[in-house]
């Protein structure tokens, strides 16, 4: 290995930071008896827009009134605090291992910003999608759902990485 | 490759190979402790009399979930009205608890006599189950108190006076006569009413 | 291979940490003084097959030559016991009956290969202890039908109880008892179709709710 | 004694500051291990860089086998904690969607917004990807609402389904995980060797 590697910005030891994040989880699981979660934040975030410019609309879909709680706002809810803390993290993380700067897109060597742009768009919209199905993402399905040894958290965790394999040839031109 | 990440490999493979030291009995997880279980088995509060079952039969007391311990065969050609059938061999199954544990619904195990139901209860109770009873004297008590009731002596009390008048009613009731005198029923019903719980069971098996 | 990826130390020490957490929570487990010895399903094969049971007809032998291999105990309160017990049976509450000592006295029994009876006025209130002790492994235990009562009122014939004092069976044919009493019977006793249940299985308790 | 809070050890009044707290420390593990990077993620399915697949498999199998030995000492009762209920035919296609989501992306859902903490763009535009997502799926939940709740089996555990107890699925996932460090970790040397421009 070059020397210039060395001196790129420091990450944990991969093995370091799944040791914390499975003692984390259990710790979760300890304390409030569930499982982190991302995907349920943007939910809450969806709900409340919606509710918000067209309340009607809101509480006549069989799908938004679900998670509309009847005396608090669907944002008073455990994940979107939890993903608030999240985005604390990340940049508390980011100061000490100096790596937060003004924002700045990352793209492998044979695409343009624009084009990875509109895929990041396309991924988010598609995994925002299949998480609706999957009941929860990486985190709140895959990860604490295996954990806890859930037969459905397996099952999302093999389609995810399986169909992740599968496909990845055909974009292969944006990351490598 | 450093060494530490061959240490790492083993210790995480012992710790979770020592996951099977630890397997717990998954299938019946809500089972009490046996200390417990002695506790409650020398408690003679699971035990109702042919009386108080017969009273809320006639109330038709929502509550009351009778369970007849015996086995098909016997169940078919006789049995207290709206009692289940869960053959003691079946406590335990799927079919059985389906049965036991309802919220809001006290069980009153009955058999022939009071043992076969007694033996399901201490089952049921190891299960981790409750408001669970068991009929004393069982069906051939029934038989003796409720619809063969024999008169009391002379001398009695008027507490069993009241009692037999209670049981002449109830067997009219249980053997298909309510519908000719139903004055007697509501009368008798009114004064057994009157008698504390604790008082009332003071005759028979 | 990237720096931070060459040595896992951190990673040693911690997952170290884990193991003697978890160490350390085996050490201070409360073992369980108690454990089932019997599954569900043995315990109704043992009770439907009438295994354990002492049948009055034995005591005469276990009288005759005084102890022996059969041990009696009777559970019920020394107050009773007072009043009169069967000879040389030992008075042991039921509710004293898992105490330490006389834990120790039953280990020894079951070693020795003794045959424990244990009896109460009639069967069904020594059924409990019985069971209990059968399921929790001391399959020397057996329960005296009939109870106190029966052996005080037939002590000098004891022997006419063989296969008499078995309870669990029907008195009468309840069918036609139920129904003779009166003329015009109805369909209540008879052939009455069950009561349908709310068939709901039993929820876990305050589960947390959550997921993503 | 845990889980705490269904216990009504700790009040239910805590429950928003332990999710902050809980929530700092997941994004803090996934920054500083190199989530925030799409470049990094992606890496797992091109075999330049198998950060997602180490850190993701070591978290699964401590908690696994964490969970059980924590519920056999009776610090924390597993028949409590939430199970994450099974839709089977919605979950397959769930988990496939997600999985093209990833490999266009380059993110999931947690990452993206430690990405956004640092300042990237991508995982900016990834989370509004993320909101349209959901967002569509609400508005036309009612053309697939009976596929959508099809195939459910309550709240079931792969022992409840398969009837093999718990450890074996422990020691199986620890055995296909360590095995799959090592693997990956060689596959992972000779890629990098062709890709002199990616840093790590």
């Amino acid at each position: 290995m070059n020397k210039n590697n060395n001196k790129r910005p420091h990450y944990l030891n991969p093995y370091f930071g799944g040791v914390l994040l499975g003692l984390l989880v259990i710790a979760t699981f300890y304390i409030t008896g569930r499982g982190l979660g991302a995907s349920g934040a943007v939910k809450s975030t969806v709900v409340e827009t919606v509710e918000t410019l067209a309340p009607q609309h809101a509480e006549s879909s069989p799908y938004y009134s679900k998670y509309i709680p009847k005396d608090t706002s669907p944002m008073n809810n455990w994940l979107v605090f939890e993903s608030f803390g999240v985005l604390l993290g990340g940049l508390l993380s980011g100061v000490i291992y100096g790596r937060v700067k003004k924002f700045r897109v990352e793209h492998g060597a044979h695409t343009t910003s624009a084009k990875r742009l509109v895929f990041a768009v396309l991924g988010g919209v598609l995994f925002g999608f299949g998480s609706q199905f999957g009941r929860g993402c990486t985190s709140g399905a895959a990860l604490v759902g295996s954990a806890s040894f859930s037969f459905g958290g397996v099952i999302v965790l093999i389609s995810i990485f399986g169909t992740g394999y599968a496909v990845a040839y055909f974009f292969r031109k944006l990351w490598i | 490759m450093n060494r530490n990440y061959l240490f790492l490999t083993l210790l995480m493979l012992v710790l979770a190979i020592g996951t099977f030291f630890i397997k717990k009995d998954d299938v019946y997880k809500n089972q009490i402790k046996p200390e417990t279980l002695l506790q409650v088995i020398t408690q003679p509060s699971r035990y109702v009399t042919t009386d108080q079952v017969a009273k809320r039969i006639i109330e038709k007391d929502p509550t009351l979930e009778l369970i007849d311990v015996r086995l098909p065969g016997d169940f078919d050609k006789f049995t207290l009205p709206d009692a289940i059938n869960v053959p003691l061999k079946d406590i335990f199954t799927d079919k059985g608890q389906d049965n036991l544990g309802i919220e809001d619904l006290n069980v009153v195990f009955f058999s022939n006599d009071d043992i076969i139901a007694d033996q399901a209860w201490v089952i049921a109770t190891r299960l981790g189950y409750k408001n669970m009873y068991v009929m004393k004297g069982g069906l051939n008590c029934w038989i003796e108190t409720i619809i063969n009731p024999t008169m009391p002596p002379e001398t009695a009390s008027e507490i069993e006076f009241e009692q037999f008048r209670f049981r002449k009613a109830a067997s009219l009731y249980f053997t298909g006569g309510s519908t000719t005198q139903p004055v007697s029923v509501t009368k008798a019903k009114v004064k057994v009413r009157r008698k504390k719980k604790e008082k009332a069971a003071s005759g028979g098996c | 291979m990237h720096v931070h990826e060459r040595n896992p130390k951190r990673t040693l020490i911690t997952i170290l940490l884990f193991a003697l957490v978890i160490v350390f929570g085996w050490i201070t487990m409360k073992k369980p003084r108690f454990n089932y010895a019997l599954t569900p399903q043995q315990t109704v094969d043992m009770v439907i097959n009438h295994r354990g049971c002492f049948h009055p007809y034995e005591l005469e032998k276990v009288l005759n030559h005084k102890g022996g291999d059969v041990i009696l105990i009777d559970i019920r309160n020394n107050f009773d016991f007072a009043k009169g017990h069967i000879p040389g049976a030992l008075n042991i509450t039921s509710v004293n009956l898992l105490n330490e000592e006389n834990i120790k006295q039953l280990d020894e029994w079951k070693k020795n290969n003794v045959k424990v009876v244990f009896y109460h006025d009639d069967q069904l209130q020594a059924n409990g202890a019985w069971m209990l002790f059968r399921q929790i492994g001391y399959s020397n235990t057996y329960v005296l039908l009939g109870g106190y009562r029966y052996f005080a009122s037939y002590k000098d014939n004891l022997k006419q109880s063989e296969g008499t004092c078995l309870k669990g069976t029907a008195k009468y044919d309840f069918a036609t008892v139920a129904k003779k009493s009166v003329a015009g019977f109805g369909d209540v006793s008879t052939s009455k179709p069950a009561k349908k249940v709310k068939v709901r299985r039993k929820k876990k308790e305050k589960a947390a709710s959550g997921g993503c | 004694m845990g889980p705490l809070i269904p216990n009504d050890i700790i009040t239910g009044d805590w429950n928003f500051v332990i999710a902050i707290l809980i929530g700092i420390a997941f994004g803090f593990i996934l920054e500083a291990s190199g989530f925030s990077s799409s470049r990094n993620l992606a890496g797992v399915f091109y075999g330049y860089n198998f950060v997602v697949l180490r850190v993701f498999f070591t978290a699964v199998i401590v908690a696994m086998v964490g969970l059980l030995y924590f519920d056999y000492f009776g610090w924390l009762d597993l028949s409590k904690i939430f199970i994450l209920p099974t839709f089977l035919s919605p979950m397959i296609l769930g988990g496939v969607i997600m999985g093209v989501g990833f490999v266009m992306g380059g993110f999931c859902p947690g990452t993206s917004f430690t990405g956004i903490a640092i300042g990237k763009t991508d995982a900016l535009f990834f989370a509004i990807g993320l909101f349209l997502g959901i967002f569509i799926f609400g508005e036309a939940y009612p053309y697939f609402a009976n596929f959508y709740n099809s195939g459910n089996m309550g709240n079931v555990t792969l022992t409840d389904v398969t009837g093999i107890a718990a450890p074996w699925f422990a020691l199986g996932f620890t055995v296909i995980a360590l095995a799959a460090f090592w693997v990956t970790a060689e596959i992972e040397k000779k890629v990098r060797k062709n890709m002199k421009e990616y840093k790590f």
